[in-house]
């Protein structure tokens, strides 16, 4: 399994890095960078596939199951600028929510360590004390999400004071959906951050749906972004189906906020193409939007740029899928090997032992 | 005849006052066109309108600040939280302004605040809590937590109806296990009431919600196998407690074990054995016991959380130690 | 008692109401009115004066004492569009802050009363169960304020959710300082409103002070009325120590909600003139700062202003005065009168009996 | 020798840490110009600069998740509430991200928040509270109440340099009228230990924080009126509650008494009543009695006031009945 893990860490760290320690952000993203996007929004959707399609339908996760389909360039977009890979002092620091898988297969968290986390076996990062994507490692530089939508703002802008505090050019990302932006405590983090003027870079998927409920029901306002202005930080507004105009804004952001200019709120504009969880049908979806929607899918967009700029091909396209089933069959074969916690193991870990 | 399940008792209970009192209506996260996450409003929005079924914003405190006004200026608010876990988001509204806006000024608060909670159902450290204490501790609240059917419908009757704030606490493991069923009639189940589920004169087993079944399976098997009759009290209600119903108990058997699905530090059980000392101590034969959750979150892990729940053996370990004694 | 409650709420309702039950606001306020506003600035200032610089230091009253002195403006001006006096099913309500004396005064609420609040006697609002501002009272439509900045706010939105269920042209006012929006419940109350469309008048005294902390250390935005656009409703900020702004903007906001637009946000810039509490003597503001706005106190201006329109002269407001302080001696001397609660009061009311 | 204020000696524990460990920080509102509303942390913004002395928002929620977010990063932050009433608005970050965090994944939340809690200073509803239960209630986290100079100083550093997160409980009655000569060298009072502060044989009176002045008063009356020798333990510690001390005082005197500042319902003497129970009934001679606040907010006006809070009197009559049991 360190073998895996090492291996991953590798991979996610292989690819260029997009600025270097101290370093300016790139805003144009290289060859080499175009296809690790596409590589892990592949990825993610493969993976979150095998858990909800076939694992899922099969008993074998423990739990519900929350997939990001159809927002893929959002957290891939956006993940290309966690500077990691270098060291504590260097790295960023993250919270994802909890439709943000490509976050943490990119900072370096091996796949089948997160399907034993969904299978609730003891090498998941939880150990089997949580679910789904509530799961952190400090050595990846990820905090673990916790249902309560909204209570990550505050940390994240936590962890970014401490940046400050430390006077490095480190970078607090904080990823939340658009139902998140109605808590008291997205508010107060907001506020916080703004008033301080963290470098901490809020996220959000505006996917439209929170649960059954539609934005209009959730806000007022058009856009999201909107809210910013209430908190006298930038807010900017992009399509989060490509992934070049979320890898731009949110690039800009970070720059931004690596100099000491403090946080902004991004939105990008996508849609959740499955239920609520796997459990939910989304019969209160017109369909009509699912149709739209999917004619805008993110990976099949970035495909035809990428062919476009002839960086891929069809064949090129098919292995790099191939590739990515053959190790998914390997990662679900480990992860369904892998044992459950022994009961006991439920009383320890409460506190410092 | 039909049998209906727990949830379909909450829901019909929720109904049949909205059709009786114009004042009643509910408010929550997905109430409306979703019918709830556990379907507990299914078809209100059709028949009450969506100003009486209300989808709000992810905003518990909102909704429970909102659901105070309302009542203030007479209405008879429900508010859902989706897991009753979020409740912690609304903890200062509930605790600070319904709890106390009686006492300091007059005004009450009839507003109720419900939802799923407990374990079993592999939910996690935030879809399977059970937070009652938080809330039996808080002078001004009644907090009930129905078992069966009958109860769940009773009570929640009974908590539309109270003029103080409920929090009314549903057991998402019994929603669609547990049916019966119902009288046709209206009724309420009295808040403040116990009920002996369970007659037996050598020691007391008091508990509520899913533990229920634990501990009369575990009753029936101490009967059958030890000829022990132990005695099986659901508290339905644990802010009032049943006092007399609980110190009738201790004083029959003069012993008693407290279940609970709750952790242990602060649980319930702890205010069950002070009650117990200061006014029968001198009919005790053994110490009051407890069997609860340990002192963890709700681990997610089928065989963890099987380890942290309470259940029939731990009941019978703690039962015939205590008969023994 | 009774009498002088009677002849409070008589002559708090007595002047012109501003609108009739179902009518129009009236913006352009009467003589009466004018004479009413100067009226009930001068009794707050006068009442206020009494509590923090007489009976605190004399050791009369019980715990600490918050008021408004300098922002009279806004809490005379605001509730002058508070309809009253006509029935439930036609009053409005209201939430006031901790520095809204007026609000009370001019809800009919008995001075004397107000007094023995103060003191912890039986005859306060509270019933000595509460101390200070905590109070309120349902027969003369005030809710009471908890300590908990913000709290009032998603409850005044759930009073106008009710006054919007019945289909009444009913308005909920909700009165906080500059420091409450900070709060988590602040947003969840004022996003619940917007979305809802409630008919609810947020107003803000922005004092520039939370306790010690600037309002820049509060908020990045210049205005608190840019917080606004976060929630899709209107914003206005004007002029707290000119009562005939604050009169005015409250005007079209209610005027607004009355016809099921919905809530606005109103600022109200301002100064605290005092210390945060009785206790505090505020020697963080700068000495400038309160030399400013004392050239800038609300009831001089009015004054002037009234002056000028030859509604008052010195004598008339002379006698203004002296009625005032000969109806606060009474005021007084009825309060210290009265008894504490039985110490077995403590117990009683914590549930409906 | 000088004598050194309890309010004075948590100025100094959190200083000393500051100056010892540049990973402690403290942030809250009004803690930095003003020096904190009890000037707890006067000078402090004036020495440690304002990126280690923080003016924050109104925000309690913000105030406890940063300070969890910077825990997470290695540092040791110290979250006032202006209040210990306003904890509750940041009580979801408190038991769903500090206290869980560590069990689910590993990552502990070295924070502390501290605040003036408790009564009898006329404070009201909103600024008297003792919320200590529902801390005591949640799994992972810590919760201590010193009662003197000595240990206000002792346990604000035990607090900062916890792996865990601790709820520092400060009396505001205490603040300023007590004082004691402290020692000159560092020192440290472990979490999870009591004291026992008179020794007895008659019985045991378990208390904390500034109900320890009235046991103590009771206990020296006790012993000049009836000769009754009073055991009396403070509790320190109330989440780890140190329970080989708890548990000796009870197997010396066979009579326990408890006694707390906080509510009755769910108070903390229900889960001491229920340990003694467990661990040994066999040596009790008579029930575990308490005296506490009854289950009311607390009242504002002076005779209301003095009838909620436990004293002196209220102690004597419980402890005469319980030893003439
Ligand atoms: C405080 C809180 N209330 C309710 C929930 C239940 N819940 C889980 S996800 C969800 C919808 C979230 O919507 P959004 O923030 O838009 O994220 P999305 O799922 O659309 O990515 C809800 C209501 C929760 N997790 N936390
Ligand atoms: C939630 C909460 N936190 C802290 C306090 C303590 N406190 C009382 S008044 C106050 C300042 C309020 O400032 P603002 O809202 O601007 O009102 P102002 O007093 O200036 O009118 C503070 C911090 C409180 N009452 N509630
Ligand atoms: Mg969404
Ligand atoms: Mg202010």
């Amino acid at each position: 399994m360190l073998t895996r893990e090492r291996r991953a860490t590798a991979r996610a760290a292989a690819a260029s890095p997009v600025g270097r320690p101290g370093g300016e952000a790139v805003l144009v993203p290289g060859d080499a960078d175009l296809l690790k996007m596409l590589h892990f929004m592949k990825l993610t959707r493969a993976l979150e596939y095998r858990i909800e399609r076939k694992l899922y339908r099969q008993g074998k996760i423990v739990g519900g199951v929350y997939v990001g389909r159809g927002q893929e360039a959002i957290s891939v977009g956006a993940a290309m600028h966690i500077r990691r890979g270098s060291g504590e002092e260097h790295d960023d620091i993250v919270s994802p929510s909890h439709r943000d898988m490509a976050v943490f297969l990119m900072q370096g968290v091996p796949p089948e360590r997160i399907l034993a986390q969904y299978m609730g076996r003891k090498t998941g990062l939880t150990r089997g004390r949580d679910g789904n994507m509530h799961m952190g490692d400090l050595r990846h530089r990820l905090i673990a999400f916790v249902s309560h939508l909204g209570d990550s703002i505050p940390v994240a802008a936590g962890c970014a004071l401490t940046l400050r505090m430390r006077g490095t050019d480190q970078v607090s990302f904080c990823f939340f959906g658009e139902g998140a932006t109605s808590r008291g405590d997205w508010h107060e983090g907001l506020n916080f951050a703004a008033v301080m003027r963290l470098p901490v870079v809020f996220i959000c998927n505006n996917n439209q749906y929170a649960y059954s409920t539609h934005v209009s029901r959730q806000m007022r306002v058009e856009r999201v972004s909107d809210r910013a202005s209430g908190y006298g930080i930038p807010g900017e507004t992009a399509d989060g189906n490509d992934v070049l105009a979320v890898y731009d804004a949110v690039g800009r952001a970070v720059a931004r906020a690596r100099r000491g200019e403090g946080p902004a709120l991004l939105e990008f504009v996508t849609f959740r193409m499955t239920g609520h969880s796997a459990h939910d049908d989304a019969g209160y979806v017109p369909k009509t939007l699912f149709e739209e929607w999917e004619r805008k899918d993110p990976i099949r967009l970035f495909e035809s740029e990428l062919k476009s700029r002839r960086l891929v091909d069809a064949l090129a396209l098919k292995e790099m899928e191939s590739g990515i089933e053959s190790e998914l069959d390997e990662v679900v074969a480990w992860a369904e090997r892998q044992p459950y916690p022994e009961p006991e193991e439920c009383l320890t870990g409460v506190y410092h032992e | 005849m039909a049998l209906t399940t727990y949830v379909e008792a909450i829901r019909q209970g929720i109904w049949e006052e909205m059709e009786r009192d114009q004042r009643v209506f509910i408010l929550g996260e997905d109430v409306g066109v979703y019918g709830g996450a556990f379907k507990v409003t299914e078809g209100m929005l059709e028949r009450f309108g969506d100003l009486r079924v209300i989808d709000t914003p992810i905003s518990e405190s909102a909704i429970v600040g909102a659901a105070i006004g309302a009542a203030l200026l007479g209405m008879r608010p429900i508010a859902e939280m989706q897991f009753i876990d979020f409740i912690s988001c609304a903890f200062d509204q509930i605790t600070n302004f319904a709890a106390k806006n009686r006492y300091r000024w007059g005004a009450g608060v009839p507003i109720v605040i419900r939802g799923p909670s407990g374990g079993g159902v592999h939910g996690g450290p935030y879809h399977s809590q059970n937070p009652e204490m938080y809330f039996v501790h808080t002078p001004g609240l009644k907090v009930v937590a129905p078992a069966t059917a009958y109860d769940a419908k009773g009570l929640i009757k009974a908590a539309i109806r109270d003029e103080d704030p409920v929090i009314y606490l549903e057991h998402k493991y019994l929603y669609r296990r547990i049916k019966e069923e119902l009288p046709k009639e209206d009724y309420v189940v009295p808040i403040g009431t116990a009920a002996v589920r369970r007659e037996g004169r050598d020691l007391a087993i008091l508990t509520y919600g899913a533990m229920l079944y634990h501990a009369l399976e575990a009753a029936e098997t101490l009967a059958r196998e030890g000829g022990i009759q132990a005695e099986v009290v659901d508290l339905r209600s644990l802010l009032p407690l049943d006092k007399d119903t609980i110190l009738g108990a201790a004083k029959k058997t003069g012993k008693v074990l407290v279940v609970h699905e709750d952790t242990r530090t602060g649980g319930i059980a702890g205010e069950i054995a002070a009650i117990i000392n200061e006014e029968v101590f001198e009919y005790l034969d053994g110490p009051v016991l407890r069997v609860t959750a340990p002192d963890t979150p709700v681990p997610y892990s089928p065989p963890l959380e099987e380890f942290f729940l309470p259940n029939k053996e731990k009941i019978l370990k703690a039962a015939r130690q205590l008969a023994a004694y």
